[in-house]
């Protein structure tokens, strides 16, 4: 109890510390910081990522730090070889990536950015969907699935053929779904894959069977075009919202998004500084762009790996 | 002084510096090696590419036999237990560019026709500016244009058309493909000479009938060669097929549902971004390849064409 | 007798055959005018959609997570960074290609080799130049997502076109032109320098300007090479990393947010705009300077 | 060295003062013909008569308005578009500049040879039928019969009866230009315009095509416009000769020949310019 | 009608015979040439010699070899590709096949005039200048004086020297054709080839470039190709008849016309053909 309470103090008073500190640099060096900073990965991450180089660019001009978008793999591939300084990821690292970096003698941490509800939204004509089982979803979407139309599903509902959209196999995205929902087997051939969301958007919107799933964010802007489906794992149907998403209940499709972060940059003044303004702005700028801000705590921890990877 | 020099005249001058031509011999002889280089490099693309797809075509083909490519009907690379058949993704290119041709070649030789026989030179001045802005259009541009303009529309009249499909791509291509059958008939058309059409003017035809019976048989390998080059344009077109056609490769002929194409999938694939080294990494040289061959016999094809049947007026 | 009827028939075939005619202008009318028809819809629709975001601050800010704070400058400098490396080295390497072909090349199994080697590549997809540019530059010499990589594949892209161009400019010089020169006892070159390319320049120009206008709409060979990025700077160097107008709009148009839409349809006012300027700049060469010899 | 003396009085003459001793049927009357590419007059009231089974030779030298003028016999000079006319060309009692006067019906009547032979890039059958086509006559045999005839009445059917399914551009240079003669025979012309028609030919076909005018002559009007005066000489019953768009002298050839009234007519035909 | 009698027998005569009364230095002796386009033959044991300040005329139908021959001379013909040739030429002495014997040497010193004007698209002063450039004469003045000259040469300058900086195209085709000759004599040639130099020209144009001619020669050789027997008549000191390759007959000029030794001399020059 009270020793914990004490490392938390400690904790506390070693990062304000650090703050200060930084923050003297900072105004110190406000005018002087400049470099390139290689940031890649995600697709999903992106917009996170996107608003901190904007914002910290009204800081620090000088230091350029351009977004790539190749998707989680993508971003692995070039991280683990020492390629880029940050890589965006949807999903933890894997084991065979953890190990490559290892290999090429790469060190890093695990940054946690983000909260995402992943959405399950079906067209907003669809009058008679109310909610979706875990089960169910998994019935429809895997592959070999006799799932055809809606009233295959429940019999109450109508015969309306039954359209899937799903991300594309390399996103994180269709990763995270593939384990929780499909539980690692395949997805049902006739489901339209795309990388670009917005298709995604557009595919469920456009036609009354349509169903599909992607970034809470896609959702939240389209609510005028999609209905969401309130998802029941057991604990009743739940909404992913704001709360549900931060607070967890929202389960399991809401998942967390990581940054990973190579040490031996660190030692570079512009990636520390721009990591550490990411650190403290996060929150809000995810929840401008459209994910979920998790609570201070994740953030103070990750305040103290930079700490201590440094 | 002056003496002097009103002696020297011209042609003395001229020996005098052709005595001295060292520099000039040499430009001479480096010159046209220089744009031999350049004319060199064209071949070092081709051969580029070609090395480029065999080599990481044939790394694909040690995971996935070739039979299997050129016969399975079914293509799901990223299943786990995947099919590679390009089948379908042949399918969904030809059904595209069928689609492509219908709308372009009677709207694109009609717009010859109409630009080397009826217009005015002012006219044709005019308009055929404007025809290759639309052929300048970028194709991110027109994939945009049938996702949100064309494919509502067709829905309006075809409510089972699903909002990714063959149709409003293939129309769309056909639309970009406009211009270069236009161009491309017409100036074959304009090829054929006034003689001609004065021969048959004079023995009292009308426009509709020079247009049709005289100059475009004479023009025919030019028209056709136009042909065959928009069909090979239409089949390597990325973006708009990319964006409208959907992704689900079927070997179903159905222009109302989803397809993918090859060009489609290889951006999928490199979206995304495919682990390297992975066998669908390499899948997209496979597809690349057979996209490569299919544009190349349709050039060849149309090479043959306008070679073989060519009018010597 | 005979003749008396048959010209009777004839005559009085003629009514129906002109309207015949007038029918079939209109129908060709039609066609060319579908076109034009076409083209309006495409341009109302994006000016109606993007003209409200375009102002000064468009150009003059970077990309955004906002859609009001969004511009296009990044992707500008981009497009006129990578042009700055296509345009030379598809001009020297198309007009020699073209010169030598033309002039000196004999008409030998190679020339013609050449020949229908360049008409091929102009008909290869641009997919396949970005699949070769991936495996090439950005992978083979290490340049990166650099506008080096860019360009260099762009280059590669226009060149077939920039050749056969080239190649029409430089046969439609008169042959008359030539005899006098080498008439005058000029040699091969001095030929070429002097009065060949003076004199094709227009129509070599305008085949160039017309292949850059392809190049800067091109989409597809970029995102191969991986220049799908967000970037808020200007390249300073050739190994800048780097995005382009087509790139930002398709960047533009996968955004969640409606108002991005809007923004992209802006992003394309100012790409058309930028390719009507260049056709315009064509069109005005061609005219021009088209001689009557 | 001669020098050409410019002269800028222009000779009107009457017609019948012009063309003295005839009593065939008039095809053309042409009166006070003016016409101008755009701002250029090309002819300046020109006023002449062709009769029935006439030989009419044009001469003149370069540019002085010989095509443009037979050309606008049929109307085919108005393809230019900057052309325009005025004064009148009455044909068989009918004005062609008549609105009600179609293009396609003149051109019917009047056939037209041009200097380059122009055959269409078809086979010779092709070529020969492609008048009767556009006229409604699909009938088979009746069109291998206008073939046939019209070939015969170019002199050319013996030589080419076992090819007529080759194209046409396979025959030589002379060949070809009596294919387009016997083109314009088949849909029974009452007037065959001829512009240069020999000039592009060698000797020996030159002469082919000239023995065929004397026998075409029997059955059509002919007006021949031609840049050699011995051939003007040779085939033409009356000749015009032009310069600068004018009529200088109109009469009988061998008046012309003789005894040119006009100093440039005797200046041109003796050869002091051109 | 006239038949033209072909005859196949080769009048091969020899140069002394040919050309009578002449004590000029020889420019040019041409020596059983003989030259194919590919297979065909286009000039057959061609054997002329041509004098210092003559003026030669070549005549002959279309397709003679004429342009061929004339074009041998400066061995511009070799510009097309499939082009092979025997015998010799003797310029001055030396073979002009002689590969040391460079033709941009012999080409500076053997000036051509073309059928067709053909300026450069530049300005008049840039037309003159470009064959002193192009063979390293950078000076200022020395070219101002050139182009003046040159111009004067060519009876051209009075009318254009208040103009010699606008383009070329500007000017009549008599004048551009002056044009061609005045850029011809900058580089001060010894021999002027000119291939139907008047042909393109009207009337008044083409006695202008007579007069110049009748100038020229008192400085110059000249050798002229033209379709136009009166023009021959007039300005030549010697006339080639030529036919089929061949040369039919070669003498002084008024000998040829008055009392041609050749039946198909006779027949093309009074008109019989061609
Ligand atoms: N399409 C045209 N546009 C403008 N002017 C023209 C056109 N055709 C001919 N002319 C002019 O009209 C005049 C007469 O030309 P036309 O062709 O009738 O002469 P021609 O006597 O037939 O000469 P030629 O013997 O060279 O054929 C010339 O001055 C010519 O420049
Ligand atoms: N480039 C060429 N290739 C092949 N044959 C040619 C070429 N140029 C000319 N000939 C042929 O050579 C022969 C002589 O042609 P040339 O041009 O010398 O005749 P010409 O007497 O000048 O005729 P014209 O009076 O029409 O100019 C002709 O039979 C012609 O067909
Ligand atoms: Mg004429
Ligand atoms: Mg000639
Ligand atoms: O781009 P992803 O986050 O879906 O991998």
């Amino acid at each position: 109890g009270s020793g914990e309470q004490a490392s938390k103090t400690n904790t506390q008073t070693a990062s304000n510390t650090t703050e200060q500190k930084t923050e003297q640099k900072t105004e110190k060096q406000e005018e002087k910081l400049s470099g390139t900073i290689a940031i890649d990965g995600s697709s999903t991450v992106f917009p996170i990522l996107e608003a901190v180089s904007e914002e910290y660019n009204l800081i620090q001009p000088n230091v350029k730090a351009p977004v790539g978008v190749s998707g989680t793999g993508g971003g692995f591939k070039r991280f683990v070889i020492g390629e880029t300084d940050f890589s965006n990821a949807s999903r933890p690292i894997k084991e065979e990536e953890a190990a490559l970096a290892k290999e090429n003698g790469v060190e890093y941490i695990e940054l946690k950015l983000a909260f995402d509800g992943l959405s399950v939204v079906v067209s907003k004509d669809n009058d008679f969907v109310d909610y979706l089982t875990v089960e169910e979803l998994n019935r429809m979407w895997v592959d070999g699935s006799d799932v055809v139309t809606w009233k295959d599903l429940r019999p109450e509902w109508p015969e309306i053929k039954i359209e899937f959209f799903s991300p594309g196999h390399d996103s994180g995205t269709y990763d995270y779904w593939n384990e929780v929902i499909l539980k690692k087997t395949d997805i049902r051939k006739d489901a339209q894959l795309s990388e670009d969301d917005n298709v995604l958007v557009m595919g469920v919107s456009g036609g009354k069977g349509g169903i599909g799933y992607f970034g809470y964010a896609y959702y939240y802007e389209n609510q005028d075009k999609l209905k969401v489906v309130p998802i029941d794992n057991g604990n009743g149907a739940i909404t992913p919202t704001e709360e549900t998403i931060n607070n967890g209940t929202y389960a399991p499709l809401s998942r967390p998004m990581f940054m990973y972060v190579n040490k031996e940059a660190l030692k570079r003044p512009e990636v520390l500084d721009y990591l550490t303004f990411l650190n403290e702005h996060v929150g809000e700028l995810a929840l401008e762009v459209g994910y979920i801000n998790m609570p201070q705590l994740e953030y103070d921890n990750n305040a103290e790996l930079i700490k201590k990877a440094k | 002084m002056e003496m002097k020099k009103e002696n020297r005249s011209v042609s003395e001058m001229i020996a005098d510096n052709h005595s001295k031509r060292s520099i000039l011999k040499f430009t001479e002889n480096t010159v046209p090696k220089f744009f031999l280089v350049c004319a060199s490099i064209s071949i070092l693309t081709t051969l580029g590419i070609v090395f480029t797809l065999l080599f990481e075509t044939f790394t694909f083909f040690k995971t996935i036999s070739f039979f299997e490519f050129i016969t399975s009907k079914e293509w799901h690379p990223m299943h786990s237990n995947p099919n590679f058949g390009i089948r379908p993704l042949i399918t969904g290119t030809l059904l595209v560019s069928a689609i492509a041709v219908v709308v372009a070649v009677p709207i694109g030789l009609g717009a010859a026709i109409y630009l080397s026989e009826y217009a005015s030179e002012k006219r044709r001045k005019m308009i055929k500016p404007i025809l290759e802005v639309l052929a300048g259009v970028p194709t991110i541009v027109y994939g945009f244009f049938a996702l949100t303009f064309v494919t509502p529309m067709l829905r309006q009249v075809i409510p089972d058309l699903s909002i990714y499909n063959a149709l409003s791509p293939g129309i769309v291509v056909g639309i970009m493909i406009i211009p270069m059958i236009a161009s491309l008939s017409e100036d074959a058309m304009s090829s054929v000479p006034n003689s001609i059409r004065q021969g048959a003017y004079a023995l009292g035809s009308t426009k509709f009938e020079v247009a049709i019976k005289v100059v475009l048989p004479a023009a025919l390998s030019g028209v056709i060669a136009s042909f065959v080059l928009a069909i090979s344009r239409a089949i390597g077109e990325t973006m708009i097929v990319t964006v409208a056609g959907g992704a689900n490769p079927t070997s179903a002929i159905d222009i109302t549902s989803a397809i993918q194409t090859m060009t489609a999938y290889i951006v999928q694939v490199s979206l995304g971004d495919a682990t390297y080294g992975s066998t669908v990494y390499y899948s997209i040289y496979a597809v690349g390849m057979t996209l490569f061959v299919f544009t190349l016999v349709m050039n060849i094809l149309a090479h043959f064409i306008s070679r073989k049947f060519r009018e010597e007026y | 007798m005979e003749l008396a009827k048959k010209q009777t028939q004839a005559i009085k075939n003629i009514p129906t055959r002109l309207i015949k005619n007038k029918f079939f202008s209109f129908v060709f009318l039609l066609a060319t005018l579908t076109g034009l028809l076409v083209l309006s819809i495409l341009l109302y629709r994006i000016f109606t959609q993007g003209i409200g975001y375009i102002n000064w601050d468009f150009f003059t800010s970077f990309a955004s997570r906002r859609p009001a704070d969004a511009g296009i400058k990044a992707a500008i400098f981009g497009t006129i960074w990578m042009m700055g490396v296509t345009a030379p080295i598809a001009f020297i390497l198309g007009v020699g290609t073209a010169i030598y072909l033309e002039e000196y090349a004999k008409k030998n199994m190679f020339t013609k080799f050449i020949q229908m080697n360049i008409s091929n590549l102009a008909g290869v997809p641009s997919i396949v130049f970005g699949l070769l540019g991936l495996t090439l530059f950005v992978r083979g010499l290490g340049l990166d997502r650099s506008v080096l990589a860019g360009g260099l594949t762009m280059a590669l892209l226009i060149l077939p076109i920039i050749v056969v161009a080239s190649q029409e400019a430089i046969r439609a010089v008169p042959k008359d032109l030539r005899e006098a020169s080498f008439g005058m006892g000029a040699t091969k070159w001095q030929t070429i320098r002097r009065i060949v390319i003076p004199v094709a320049l227009p129509g070599i120009l305008t085949g160039n300007i017309l292949a850059l206008s392809r190049a800067i709409g091109e989409t597809a060979p970029l995102i191969m090479i991986g220049a799908l990025t967000y970037i808020a700077f200007v390249p300073e160097n050739l190994m800048s990393q780097f995005t382009v107008m087509p790139i930002q709009i398709f960047n533009w148009t996968s955004r969640p947010q409606e108002e991005f839409q809007y923004v992209a349809a802006a992003g394309i006012i100012v790409l058309l705009g930028m390719l009507i300027i260049m056709n315009s700049i064509a069109v005005l060469i061609r005219n021009k300077f088209q001689r009557r010899y | 060295m001669t020098t050409v003396a410019v002269q800028t009085k222009v000779v009107h003459k009457t017609k019948d003062e012009a063309v003295s001793n005839t009593n065939k049927k008039k095809v053309y009357e042409v009166n006070q013909l003016n016409l101008w590419y755009g701002k250029d007059q090309a002819l300046k009231s020109i006023n002449l008569d062709f009769h029935e089974k006439d030989v009419t030779a044009i001469i003149g030298p370069s540019g002085c308005g010989k095509s443009t003028f037979i050309k606008t016999l049929n109307r085919m000079v108005e393809m230019v578009p900057s052309v325009k006319t005025s004064g009148s060309i009455i044909y068989q009692g009918r004005d062609i500049f008549d609105p009600k006067f179609h293009v396609e019906e003149l051109r019917t009547k009047v056939g037209m040879v041009f200097q380059k032979p122009n055959p269409f890039p078809k086979t010779i059958y092709e070529n020969i039928v492609y008048g009767p086509r556009i006229h409604g006559i699909r009938n088979k045999k009746v069109l291998d019969e206008v073939v046939e005839k019209s070939l015969r009445g170019a002199a050319l059917w013996e030589e080419v009866k076992d090819r007529l399914h080759e194209n046409a551009y396979g025959l030589s240079g002379g060949q070809q230009q009596r294919l387009c003669i016997a083109r314009c025979l088949a849909v029974e012309p009452q007037v065959i315009l001829m512009d240069e028609p020999t000039s592009a030919l060698d000797p020996k076909s030159t002469l082919k095509v000239e023995e065929l005018m004397e026998e075409l002559k029997q059955q059509y009007s002919i007006i021949i416009v031609t840049h050699n005066m011995q051939q003007a000489a040779r085939i033409s019953d009356k000749t015009a000769f032009f310069l600068n768009g004018e009529v200088i002298e109109y009469d009988n050839t061998d008046l012309i020949f003789s005894n040119p009234r006009d100093k440039r007519t005797e200046d041109y035909i003796t050869g002091r310019f051109g």
